[in-house]
């Protein structure tokens, strides 16, 4: 039998070794996996690549993660927000590697490396600083620049409802880059916060197909990043 | 806001400039700042579909006080609703809607902006400053028209409408429209043409807080 | 007020001009909108260039389509299949031309022209006849093939349910390559079997958003190519 | 099926032996002929998720008589089921599944298949052949492993095993495993290892139809 899912996050998350490259879903805290992201703080694997839209905000989450020093480099499309404090502080020292892509070539190298795509050509960044020492190619009499797709070891995601076989749904905004995410990986580790029975999610209506992921583990009420801010919370307390 | 006299249009007015010139049935991602106030002010009888690009197609007025939900925010992290007859979508089939076309016209703010059409709204390029690029530089090399909604001149009175941006580049001649407190002017081939002057702003006065030569 | 929804199947597809590209759903019959395809032949455009899986089967549908003699150019993977004669007949005498496409090269071409993208690489056909003449590249020691993103001035599909914003949903496998044709071309037509109200269909599971489809029709009661091979039906009748 | 005697096993025995190798929990694509059979044959106790690049994850057992739906079929257009726990997406997310190297096995049929594990299975290359790939080329290069089921030896005896491919490839240097009538062999970096022979099959007699020298 088929059965993805795993009762503790702590071991879910167990195997990330020391340099590992880690995509991590969600837009601000919508779909971050918090409580993934604190068992990875407690394991306190090292040299981290995080492939991630943000650099989280206050001192939990991935903010927290980076605080802990675990994090050598962060590929984002946007490392600053209202509460965010760690990752400036660090860049502006010099204590962490910075590779800025814009949002939608960071998720189509994602969605590429899923694919099985090693590169594509896409026209955003043409003519300004991201695309320098890139190659420019033209088309049609249009210049676009080559971006190669990009794989991690593992994915940290978060969803809204899973079965045993991995399929998902996501909620909302919350879904973002979590179902290419979930394809990029070599190893997808979900939390979800309802965990049903194979069938109960319409064949329709899956969001990630189960070939996708990995492990499953059931987080019933999720911390948000935004509510730990407000209440001045730190990890590891 | 900064201590000064509001001089020309307030930014709700510079919001609804643009409202006002969006054809029916567009669909339209607005950017963070100034752009998400244009929303509100999106005349009766006209349909506009609006997008945000972490994932949904039919973004709806902000939430009532005790209604928000956490998972359902905008591009700027704000607590938004979704409209009757919306989808949500994963980021990269956001972003097909964004580089393949399929919107209508991209709202952003500025830095900068060339007579050319050069758009810099990602960073100053100032050492110690945190590059933050967002979708910008998809926005602007994907969607049909971009227009912008910017301050006419910096908070200490630099040009922000210039021959040349000093700051890094979002993108090479992209901007079609910009709409300031002072003034609405289209990016033409000539250069920059003045079609609507605020009250009480004449073009002189515009002329003097714009770098390259505008076309009356 | 934003309403997509055209009365009559003849008119949704009355611009369809001599010499278009055109994609059609479907995968055989699965998801082949027939209805349009026969509206179509009722309008006899000319030196059509047709995007589909397949080349049809029996007189009906792309079959017919070919037979009419209005397609000058086949881009497809599979042109054959149980009972295609049309296709096979035409192509032996060299009155049509074929272009030959892996399959899911074929999609991910359909999906990098919705998507923007106008080339990537995909190691499918690497080695093989079908890679013959095309840019070859390594990344990481594998070779790949360069592949360009389609466009088409029309995309015929066939859906499930739909609303007036042109929200889609499909049917099981009818869903196939309609998706993401949806993206990929000026004008999206779309035939439905349900027409519903907006927020009839919940935003988690709309398939094709609203912004990728141009006009709907409904069409309540399609045909089947199998039923009508089976009766031997030709169209036009 | 050609009138002459069956040899060695039969179609249904070679299905039997390649779902006895399915690994528990393997994500399989069965290509068209032969290959549609392993699902019969997958032994009690264990799982195997069959994928349909038309857009199916789960493929369920041949309906019932007069239960078939016109919208729910495999590659080769037979019409089939779902399992409960069951997935449908768009070819490319289909393909994202091949591509990307999240399937685990492709089962294909074959016309030849040479000692360094190169195949032909979609043209004869002859004038006149409508030419037809589907998604061979596609699994070959995206599936981690590649086994073939086919006859030994074609209809009027020639090799189907080569030294070299005379038909158009559909991959090179991919094939893992072959399954024939006569034996099972694999594909090794010294040549074609014989696993097993079928049931009164000879090394010798399996030698002389193989054009390739094999590995004992």
């Amino acid at each position: 039998m088929i059965n993805k899912i795993i009762q503790s996050d702590k071991e879910s998350v167990s195997d990330i070794f020391n340099g590992a490259i880690v995509m991590i879903g969600g837009f601000g805290e919508a779909g971050s996996p918090v409580e993934l992201i604190h068992r990875l703080i407690d394991l306190g694997s090292k040299d981290l690549t995080i492939v991630s839209n943000n650099t989280g905000s206050g001192n939990v989450g991935i903010a927290a993660l980076i605080a802990n020093r675990q994090v050598k480099k962060m590929i984002c499309s946007f490392p600053r927000s209202t509460n965010s404090v760690v990752f400036p502080e660090l860049y502006r020292n010099g204590e962490i590697e910075l590779e800025l892509v814009p949002q939608g070539t960071l998720a189509e190298r994602i969605r590429a490396g899923g694919a099985g795509i090693p590169a594509f050509y896409t026209p955003s960044s043409v003519n300004t600083p991201l695309a320098d020492g890139k190659e420019i190619r033209e088309f049609d009499g249009q210049s676009y620049v080559m971006e190669y797709g990009i794989r991690a070891d593992f994915s940290l995601v978060k969803c809204h409802t899973a079965d045993r076989y991995g399929n998902l749904t996501y909620n909302k905004t919350a879904r973002n880059f979590s179902p290419i995410m979930c394809t990029a990986a070599e190893i997808t580790i979900v939390q979800t916060k309802h965990l049903v029975e194979p069938g109960d999610i319409d064949p329709e209506v899956v969001i990630t197909p189960g070939i996708f992921v990995n492990r499953v583990v059931e987080i019933s009420n999720p911390e948000y990043e935004s509510v730990l801010v407000a209440n001045n919370e730190r990890y590891p307390k | 806001m900064n201590g000064k006299l509001q001089i020309g249009w307030n930014r709700n007015e510079m919001a609804q400039k643009v409202a006002q010139d969006l054809p029916d049935g567009s669909y339209v991602n607005l950017g963070i700042g100034i752009p998400e106030l244009v929303a509100d002010h999106v005349p009766e009888g006209i349909e506009i579909i609006y997008h945000t690009e972490n994932g949904l197609l039919g973004m709806g007025p902000v939430p009532e006080k005790g209604q928000e939900d956490i998972e359902l925010i905008n591009a700027g992290k704000k607590y938004i609703t979704a409209i009757t007859g919306a989808s949500y979508f994963h980021h990269a089939d956001s972003f097909t809607m964004i580089r393949g076309g399929h919107l209508d016209i991209s709202v952003l703010g500025a830095l900068q902006i060339s007579k050319e059409g050069n758009l810099a709204n990602w960073s100053t390029g100032k050492p110690g400053a945190i590059p933050a690029v967002g979708g910008a530089m998809d926005l602007v090399a994907g969607v049909k028209n971009v227009w912008v909604i910017t301050q006419h001149v910096t908070k200490d009175d630099h040009f922000k409408l210039v021959n040349d941006c000093t700051f890094p580049l979002t993108g090479k001649g992209i901007v079609d429209r910009i709409y300031t407190n002072l003034a609405m002017i289209n990016v033409t081939e000539k250069g920059l043409q003045v079609r609507e002057l605020a009250p009480g702003i004449s073009f002189d006065y515009l002329q003097k807080r714009t770098e390259p030569t505008l076309i009356q």
